[in-house]
Parts: structure tokens; C-alpha cells; sequence
């Protein structure tokens, strides 16, 4: 078997797959040390980071709904400084490290970008679209001048890759995606999840302590597929696909619509080894189509 | 050490109205699992998230686990029969803490799960509350073998004692000395029985229930507030020191 | 059993029960006749009409998904002639018809309007949201000038009570219910499809003749739900929710948020006699809770 | 006419490599079903849509219907098991004219199952195709007890003659006289068909194939032209005169 099948480049990035952990799915990778060989993943998306501490929201935090889940932890996290003492050190030597973050006002997300720019991170993911928070950066994500300062303003801060993360939540996906593209992005990630909501009919109450949350798993995949085949056709940044990825042949289809790579969220859950197996069948799915690298699969819809 | 394995089920029955005692083939659960830790089980392939469940016996490495019909989940549960086979995640959480000594279980309804390996594993006596005679009996038969006295409330007097398990905590406390309380069942129930321990300088360790998805740590879906800061019920517990997560102060939950 | 607990009014009508045939799922009613007494819906949505005949699109017109499906039907029918001379007559004494139109320009809606302000025509619904043709209404959907714009078109045109189709496709859905009250609107009808895609990872081409297709079924319903609860805080006009019912339960999701009255679309075909199983259902459920009439439900939440 | 109804499954076998025999108890079906009519199948309720199946045989009420594993639809399909019950919509559909006199029946693959009801209903010859011995055999068996002459091509050789079922059509007309024409199978081969028999001016009537949801005419999902106009397969079909839909000038389908 040929070792090199899913080696690829993404950003100056040397990955051994293009198959990323998604952030908030995985933790800081190693609570999966057990079921993953996590230098073969591309990467690992933490759990977004954001300037202070944060506890996230009170109340009952996920449901699952049909193909899917709900979720609205709202962004609990350490903070950046603990990250950067304690869990960095910590991880660094055992993956990529991608720093997801968020911020609530465009400073947040310079600051953020300088003080991550050390040895150890392999890139950051800006975070504009955490539907669960109000100031998690959903107003980042849907409109496109915000979403371009922020971009400009993390770009300016650090050296590492910048991959900005877009919102689902928006009338034309496109837009901002060129906005962040115009403004130095190097690479886009989507989607994040849908804002969604369930009501508990016993108790008259939002399930979710938070009333919304965000809609994740297999039911997305086709607004995924959807919008990740809008975005690739509107910029020339390479983009990392996700929602609702379950299997090698799901995430050919995000290969197929133009991504270069894939990201692994809400599937970790049941199937905590989920990322490797698809690193396997997608070998032999290359292999059956007689392709000799994942890059000869990226865009190659015929539509 | 959690591990994911496939475990042929070798029964799944109703004791009780809606509860079922349900048997796995799954040695390793027998040699690794601690009292008070819980596995993950896959429902089917339909189901986004597997659900949490107590490893409540794991004699000759036939595993029980009694649960509730409350949804879909484990509605579905309750279809499979003997001969099929069960995906399972664990075992998972941290687990009561080994006791010298006779310690006290306090459980309510399914809260006994968990002590009942309790139960197999230290010297113990357990206290049992639960609504009716239907959901204490199969109980009672569970603990016999391995607990040395049992006591048993019912909520409606239908079975034993009418009235809550706390109501007989200070008597049994004043009859006999435990090394320690461990309790696992309703929030409040666990309260009452923390404060009892506390008032005589008993060690408690209360189980906490709370929405799980990753069941490993990494996703926060069950994060709750402790005296040591944030802690996430299915990594750090699900069982606590009762002193952790409970504030005798002002009588609150810490979550 | 009281037999009144559903019965209710919406826009001026009386509705035997709230609970609706959704556009496009249930054909013109007819077709269900031997698994629903169709005089105890509280109406049918009939399949688009548009001015001309449309053929619809070409290829593959449906998929299944996770909880879902895909269609890119593509507004194929006989047009508003044939139906008021061939289909309204056969259909209009057995059940509340509500004819769905969509249009490609403001005039065609004041004139289809116009032409279906006739006897037997219960209500009109705008569809301003197909995403399954370039001209099927969607660029009203998701502009809220537009979207008032064909609404007092139609508004000006008929005395029957106006219903605007709302898309889930946009960043802030609460702007274009506003828009649509503000010029008239009687009711919204919310939602219409997501817009998805799939790929066929064999042929590497879309499986949809139209490459996308709207997203319909189990999977979408936490974003209706999310969506009517937004909107129904928005506005004061009656919501027919719609997205993914399946059962009384999730039926019930929608009163609570805020809807009136609902609307079963994809559930029609694996179930076809599914309202009529959620309407005894609902009986239970109010009984349950000691109502003694659906609107005792609506908008319920407590959030 | 379309019912919806449960019917016990009485066996579910593999007949060949990916393609089963499912046999449902079906009393109503054996009065009420016409030769090329289907049903639509529930797998679950995990699925969004039924699945539309030919009905291929009514005999006793033993209603028999075979399918080949495709996808995950048909996939779950094969793991039911003898007693449990499989949720039925049907019969739906127009099904072929009933005829006088001897038919011939030209199936190829998965096609051969309505034609099969053609054969237990009608005075028949049948004209089979498939891809290897193994898709064919079985087919042989089910036909044996109701057609009188029964011709066989192979694509790969590996048993009876070698070829396309077509390439045999002009000898067999040549030979014998019949009222009609009655395909089902690939496009490709009921238009050589459909051919065939314009030239000789035999009536032929062809089964068509689309994606459906609803199955009653009510979706539009299998729409298609026709010199007649749009047509739904599910309703208006799935048999179509072969002029209706086959423009022999231009050699293209219509849909
Ligand atoms: C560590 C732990 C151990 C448990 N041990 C047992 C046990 O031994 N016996 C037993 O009967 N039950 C136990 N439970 C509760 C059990 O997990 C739920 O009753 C079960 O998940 C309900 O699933 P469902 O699909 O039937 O219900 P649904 O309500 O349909 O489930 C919807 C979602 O909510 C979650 N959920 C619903 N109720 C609970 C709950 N009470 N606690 C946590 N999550 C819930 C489900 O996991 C699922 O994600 C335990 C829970 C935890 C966290
Ligand atoms: C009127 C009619 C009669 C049929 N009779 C038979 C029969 O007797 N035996 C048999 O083996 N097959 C028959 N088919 C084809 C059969 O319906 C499909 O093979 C089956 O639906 C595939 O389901 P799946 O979930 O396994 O495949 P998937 O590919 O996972 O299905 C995805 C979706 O596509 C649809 N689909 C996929 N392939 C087809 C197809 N070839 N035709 C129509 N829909 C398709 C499915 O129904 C489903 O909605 C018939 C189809 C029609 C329309
Ligand atoms: C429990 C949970 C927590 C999440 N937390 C974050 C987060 O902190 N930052 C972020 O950018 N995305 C977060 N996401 C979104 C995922 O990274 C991903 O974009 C989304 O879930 C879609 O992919 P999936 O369907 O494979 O899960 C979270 C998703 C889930 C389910
Ligand atoms: C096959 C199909 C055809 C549809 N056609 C129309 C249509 O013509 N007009 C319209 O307004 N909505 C149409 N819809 C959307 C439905 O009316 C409904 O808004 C949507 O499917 C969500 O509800 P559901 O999840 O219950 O199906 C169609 C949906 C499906 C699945
Ligand atoms: S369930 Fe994921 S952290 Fe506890
Ligand atoms: S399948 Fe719905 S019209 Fe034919």
C-alpha cells in the first residue's frame, strides 16, 4: 500500500492526512490518546480558547435530535494564558496543534493571535461563528466586514496559517468567505454548526439552558456539501471541510466539492476512533479510483 | 483502562415495570471496572451519542446493568435480545474510592446500580429507597447476597418503611459505625445523606448524573462547578467527594 | 372526548384541526384520499402553481439523506389555467385549499393573485423561497425588500387571506417575517427547505439533476423550531410551522414555540395517513394536559 | 387498490450473490395486485423513504418479492428476519394490460421479478438476461412452473447462450406468434426491444424506473415525458406503451 496516499500540504502545513479532529469535539486531542494515533491526524482543532476563563452556559448543555445533536456549552474554556502554561506545553510534541479562538470585540482576536504565535501552535482558526455565546463571534460571521477586520486584525499579529471558520447561519456564504479571503486568510474552515432549538413538551421548557444551540452530525452534511461547493468555487484559499462527516465516503463527498481537507466533529463521540478508520477506507477508496494522492480528488465534481 | 469491544448479550430482562437487568459477556469489565464508574453504550447505528450506563455487576465477568425505559434510546435498548451483540465504550469516570472498613451505600431508584458493585466489591450495608415494592424487590434480591443488612424505604409504603431513605439515616448511623457513605441516586436525596455524614464527620461520596456525549472528557456537554473549580462529571467523576459539590453553607448545589 | 379541542380560526378561517398538507408533499390532495379524510386537515397547501406550465428539472429529482431528503422537483406543474379550469372544480368541495404560488416577477404574483381571488380558493401562500429554481422565488425569500414588495402585490390583488412561504436560507429570518407583516401579510408559513447537495462519490457528480435540492425531513426540524420561536417574538400575524414533523410531539415543539397551526410535509411519504395519527395524538397530548383547545398551546414557551 | 398493512415476513433469503427472495404473508395482495405493479417497502423508521419493490409473485398469498443489495436501504432489508413484520404500501402503479393469447416476456437482471406475476397470470414464453449463471439460475427455477418456452442469454457465456437477451429476439419472433411484448430491465434493452417489436407490429409495453418518495402521484419526484405529456412512473406507470414513451425516429427516450 502506498504510504503516501493521503500526505498532503495545506498552508505550508506538512499533514500526514487531511483529516482533522473538529474543535470542541475532541478536547485538546489527548482524552483520545486510547483510540487515535494523533500524529496521523492532520491536525487537532482545541476547544476554542479565548482571552479570560470562561465556564460556558448553565443548564443542560446537549440533546440529540434526528441524525444529529444539539449543543450549546458556550465556549468553557481555561483561557489563553492557562493554555499557553499548562496545556500547550503539555500537547505539543503529540500533534498539530490548531488553536481555535474567540473573541468578543476585534482586539480580542489580535491579542489572541500574538500571544499564540509560539512554538507549538501549528496554525489558528478564528472562530466567528459560535452561534451559543453573544458575543461568541456569530456577528463576526455574518457580515462580511466584520468578518474581514477580524481577519485582518489576526493576520497582522501573528506569523502562523490563519483559518477563518464560517457561520452557516448566513444568506450567502460566499460573501464572506471572499471577505476573509480578500483580507489574508489562508485557508477557511466550514461549516460550524446551525442554530437550532428543542423544546421539551412535558415541561414547556427549551431543553437547552442556553434556548438555542447548535445543530451538528449527519443531518447537516447536505447544507455542508452545499455550502463548502459554493465556497471553493468563490476563492482560491484552500478550505477544510466538515459537518456531519461520518464515513471516507462523506468525506470524499467534501473532497470532491473542493476541500482540501476534513474535520471530524460529532462522530468522535460514538465512535472515538472514527477518524482513523476513515483514514483507512479512504486509502482504499483512492486506491479503487486508481489516485495516487487525496490532491488528484479536490474539486473534481463534474457539475 | 476504556476500550472500545463488542459484548454478546447474554440477557435482557424486565424486573420491573420499564427497568430491565440487562447481561453482557465482558470479562475485561471484570478485572478493570471500579465501583461506580459507568460505561457508553451504542444503541444502533441511528443513534448520534451512545448512552451512559452503570456497571452495577461484573461477577465471572458477566456484567449487569439495570436501566429505566425514559426514551428512545433506551427503548430501543430494551428490543435486544440474547445472542446479539452490544458495542461498548469503558469502563469510563473515576469511581468510588476503596474503603477499609464496612461502609454505608444510600441509593435511590437507579442510583442503586452502581452500588450494587459497590457492594460486591466492600464490606457493606445498604439502604435502599424507591417508590413502590416493584422497584425495590428485584433490589433487595440483588444486594442479598452481597451486602450485609439491608434497609429499605418506599414512597409509598406498598414495600418495608413508607417514607424517604433519609428518614432512616440516623437511626441506622447511630446503631452502627461506617468507615464511609457512598450514595448515589436524585440530587436531592444525595444532599440529605451528604449533610447526615458531614454532621458526623463521615467521609461521603456522592454520584453525579448530568447529559453526556464523548463520555471521555473532551466535549464539556457535563461540565459542573466544584469547590477545585470546573470539573467534568464523566472524567473527574462521576463520583465526588460530597464536600466538593456540595455547599453545606447555604445548602446549594455548587453545579 | 371533546371533539372541539382542535378546532380552530387562523386568518378569518375555521379550521377543523391546525394541522396542514404541506406544498409539494401531498400532490392536490386527491391522491391521499384513501388514507386521509382530508375534511379534517385544516387544509392542503396544493403543489406550486406558477403563470405558465413548468416541466420542472431534469435528472435526479430526489435522495435520501441522514433524517432527511433532498428534492430539486423544481416547481413542475400544469400551470394556473389548467388549474383553476381542471383541478380547482374536481378538488375544491373536498378539502380547504390553499394554493401555493411562485412567480418570477412581482407581477406574476399580483396576477396569479388575481386570478385565484375565485370561489373555492381557501387562502394563497407565497412561496418566495424555492431553492430549486433561479427563478422560483427565492431571491424575494431572502431580501426583505422584495419579499415586501410581492407581498403587497398580492395583497392588493385578492380578498383571500395571504400566507408568505418564509426560506430558512438567510442570516436574520426575523427581517423578512417583519418586512412581510408590515406589508400586509395575513400569516407566515415557515420553513421552507434548506438548501443542500450531494455527491456521488462513484460518478463524481451530484446526485441532483439540479446539483443542489432543498433539505426537507427529521433533520431540519431543530432549526424550524428555532427559526418559528424567533419569529413568532417578531410578529404579531399567525405562523404555520413546518420542518420535520413527524409526530405530535415534535407538532407540539411548534405550538409552543409560537405557531398557530402546522404544516406535515416529507412524513406524508413514508406514513401517507401521518396527520390524521397526529391529530388523535394532539387530542391526547392537550388531554393529557388538561387543555381543552390547541390554541391554549401556542407559544406556550417558557423561555 | 393501495393499502397500507403489515405483513409477516416468511422468508428473506439470498438467492444469488447481493440478490434475495422475500416472501411476506399477503392475502390481499394475491386478489388485488396486477403483473408489474410494486409496493412500497418501510425498511425502518430510520429511514426518510420507502423503498419501491416489484411484486413477483402472489401465489397462496405468498407474496415474493427479489431485490438486489444496493445501498443501505436494501442492505437493512436483507437482515430481516422470518416473523418479524415488514410494513407494506401497495399495490401501486397501473401494471400491464391483461392480454389474449401467448405473451412474451423479455426481462433482463432485477426486471424478471414482475415479469414473473406476468407469467403466473398470463399464457407466456419468457426471454431472460443476465450477467452470469449465477443471475440466471434462479430465475430459471421461478419461471419454470408458469412459462412455457424459456430462452436465456448470459453476458459473460458462463451459462446458456452468450450475449445481450435481444440478440435472441428475431429468432424467437420469427418462430412463434404473439399478442404482445412485455419488458422490464435496463433502458437500453426494452428500447432495443420496444423495437423489435414496432417493426413487427406487436403491442409492447415497458416498466419504468425512478427515484420515488410518495409512490401515489402526489411528489413529482418520477415525472417524465411522454407523447402524452408529463407522466408520473409511480401512478401513470411504471408500464408505459413502448410509443408512449420510445421515440423510435430519433432513437432517444423521451424522459
Ligand atoms: C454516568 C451516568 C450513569 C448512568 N447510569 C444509569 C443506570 O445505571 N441506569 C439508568 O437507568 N440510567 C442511568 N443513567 C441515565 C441514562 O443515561 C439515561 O436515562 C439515558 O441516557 C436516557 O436515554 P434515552 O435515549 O432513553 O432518553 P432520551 O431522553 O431520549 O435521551 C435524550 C438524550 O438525553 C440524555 N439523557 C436523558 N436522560 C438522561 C439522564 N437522566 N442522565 C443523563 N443523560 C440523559 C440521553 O443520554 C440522550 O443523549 C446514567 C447517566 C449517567 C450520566
Ligand atoms: C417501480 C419500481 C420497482 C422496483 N422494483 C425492484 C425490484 O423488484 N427489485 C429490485 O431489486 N429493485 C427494484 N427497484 C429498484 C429499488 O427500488 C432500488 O434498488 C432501491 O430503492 C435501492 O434502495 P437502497 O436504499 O438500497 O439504495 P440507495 O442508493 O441507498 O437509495 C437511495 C435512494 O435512491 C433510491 N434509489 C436507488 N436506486 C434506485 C433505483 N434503481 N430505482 C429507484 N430508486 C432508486 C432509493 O429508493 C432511495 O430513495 C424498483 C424501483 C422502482 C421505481
Ligand atoms: C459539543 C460541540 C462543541 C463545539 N465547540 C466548538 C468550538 O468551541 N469552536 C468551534 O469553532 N466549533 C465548535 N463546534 C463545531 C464543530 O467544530 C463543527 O464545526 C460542527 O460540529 C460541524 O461538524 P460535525 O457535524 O462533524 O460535528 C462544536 C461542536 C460540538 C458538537
Ligand atoms: C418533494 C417536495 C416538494 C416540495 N415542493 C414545494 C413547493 O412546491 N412549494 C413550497 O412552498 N414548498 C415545497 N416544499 C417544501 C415543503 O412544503 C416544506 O416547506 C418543507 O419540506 C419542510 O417541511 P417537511 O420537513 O415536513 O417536509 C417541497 C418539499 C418537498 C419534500
Ligand atoms: S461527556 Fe464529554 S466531557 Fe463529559
Ligand atoms: S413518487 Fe411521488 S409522484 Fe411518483
Amino acid at each position: 500500500m502506498n504510504k503516501n496516499l493521503l500526505q498532503t500540504e495545506l498552508c505550508g502545513m506538512n499533514l500526514p492526512t487531511p483529516i482533522f479532529a473538529a474543535s470542541g469535539t475532541f478536547g485538546f486531542g489527548e482524552e483520545f490518546e486510547n483510540f487515535v494515533d494523533l500524529k496521523r491526524l492532520g491536525g487537532v482543532m482545541v476547544k476554542c480558547i479565548t482571552p479570560k476563563p470562561r465556564r460556558g452556559n448553565d443548564g443542560v448543555r446537549i440533546t440529540e435530535t434526528p441524525s444529529g445533536m444539539l449543543n450549546c456549552i458556550g465556549l468553557e474554556n481555561p483561557g489563553v494564558e492557562t493554555f499557553l502554561t499548562k496545556i500547550l506545553p503539555r500537547i505539543k510534541d503529540k500533534m498539530n496543534v490548531v488553536v481555535n479562538v474567540s473573541g468578543s470585540s476585534v482586539e480580542d482576536y489580535s491579542e489572541l493571535a500574538k500571544l499564540l504565535d509560539v512554538d507549538g501552535v501549528a496554525a489558528i482558526e478564528l472562530n466567528i461563528s459560535c452561534p451559543n455565546v453573544k458575543d461568541g463571534g456569530i456577528i463576526f460571521g455574518t457580515d462580511e466586514r466584520q468578518a474581514a477586520k477580524v481577519t485582518s486584525a489576526a493576520k497582522k499579529f501573528t506569523s502562523k496559517p490563519v483559518i477563518v471558520k464560517l457561520s452557516p447561519n448566513v444568506t450567502d456564504i460566499t460573501k464572506i468567505a471572499r471577505a476573509c479571503e480578500e483580507s489574508g486568510a489562508d485557508c477557511l474552515s466550514l461549516i460550524n454548526t446551525l442554530m437550532g432549538m428543542e423544546i421539551n413538551i412535558h415541561t414547556w421548557r427549551p431543553t437547552l439552558g442556553n434556548i438555542t444551540g447548535g445543530l451538528s452530525g449527519g443531518a447537516i452534511k447536505p447544507v455542508a456539501v452545499r455550502m463548502v461547493w459554493q465556497v471553493a468555487q468563490a476563492v482560491k484559499i484552500p478550505i477544510i471541510g466538515m459537518g456531519g462527516i461520518r464515513s471516507a465516503s462523506d468525506a470524499a463527498e467534501f473532497f470532491l466539492a473542493g476541500a482540501s481537507a476534513v474535520a471530524i466533529g460529532t462522530a468522535n463521540f460514538s465512535e472515538p476512533a472514527i477518524t482513523m478508520k476513515i483514514a483507512d477506507d479512504l486509502e482504499t477508496y483512492l486506491q479503487s479510483h486508481g489516485l495516487k494522492n487525496i490532491r488528484e480528488l479536490v474539486g473534481k465534481i463534474m457539475a | 483502562m476504556e476500550r472500545i469491544f463488542d459484548a454478546e448479550i447474554l440477557s435482557n430482562e424486565e424486573v420491573a415495570e420499564k427497568i430491565y437487568r440487562l447481561t453482557v459477556d465482558a470479562p475485561s469489565l471484570e478485572r478493570n471496572a471500579r465501583a461506580g464508574q459507568f460505561v457508553q453504550v451504542k444503541i444502533s447505528d441511528e443513534f448520534t451519542l451512545r448512552r451512559p450506563l452503570g456497571i452495577a455487576s461484573t461477577i465471572s465477568g458477566h456484567v449487569k446493568i439495570f436501566y429505566r425505559v425514559v426514551g428512545r434510546g433506551t427503548e430501543t435498548l430494551s428490543t435486544k435480545k440474547t445472542g446479539e451483540h452490544l458495542n461498548i465504550l469503558g469502563a469510563l469516570g473515576n469511581g468510588y474510592s476503596t474503603r477499609e472498613g464496612k461502609v454505608l451505600l444510600v441509593g435511590g431508584g437507579m442510583g442503586l446500580a452502581p452500588l450494587l458493585l459497590a457492594a460486591e466489591k466492600f464490606s457493606a450495608d445498604v439502604l435502599m429507597g424507591g417508590r413502590n415494592q416493584g422497584e425495590v424487590l428485584f433490589w433487595q434480591e440483588e444486594f442479598k447476597p452481597h451486602a450485609d443488612k439491608i434497609f429499605i424505604t418506599t414512597d409509598d409504603g406498598s414495600y418495608a418503611r413508607k417514607g424517604f431513605a433519609v428518614d432512616l439515616l440516623p437511626d441506622i448511623l447511630a446503631a452502627e459505625n461506617y468507615s464511609a457513605i457512598l450514595t448515589c441516586g436524585p440530587e436531592i436525596m444525595m444532599r440529605g445523606v451528604a449533610k447526615f455524614a458531614h454532621e458526623k464527620n463521615l467521609p461521603c461520596e456522592v454520584s453525579f448524573e448530568r447529559r453526556m456525549a464523548c463520555g471521555l472528557g473532551a466535549c464539556l456537554s457535563c461540565s459542573i462547578d466544584t469547590l477545585n473549580g470546573r470539573k467534568k462529571v464523566c472524567k473527574d467523576g462521576p463520583i465526588f467527594n460530597a464536600k466538593e459539590v456540595f455547599d453545606y453553607e447555604s445548602d446549594n448545589t455548587k453545579s
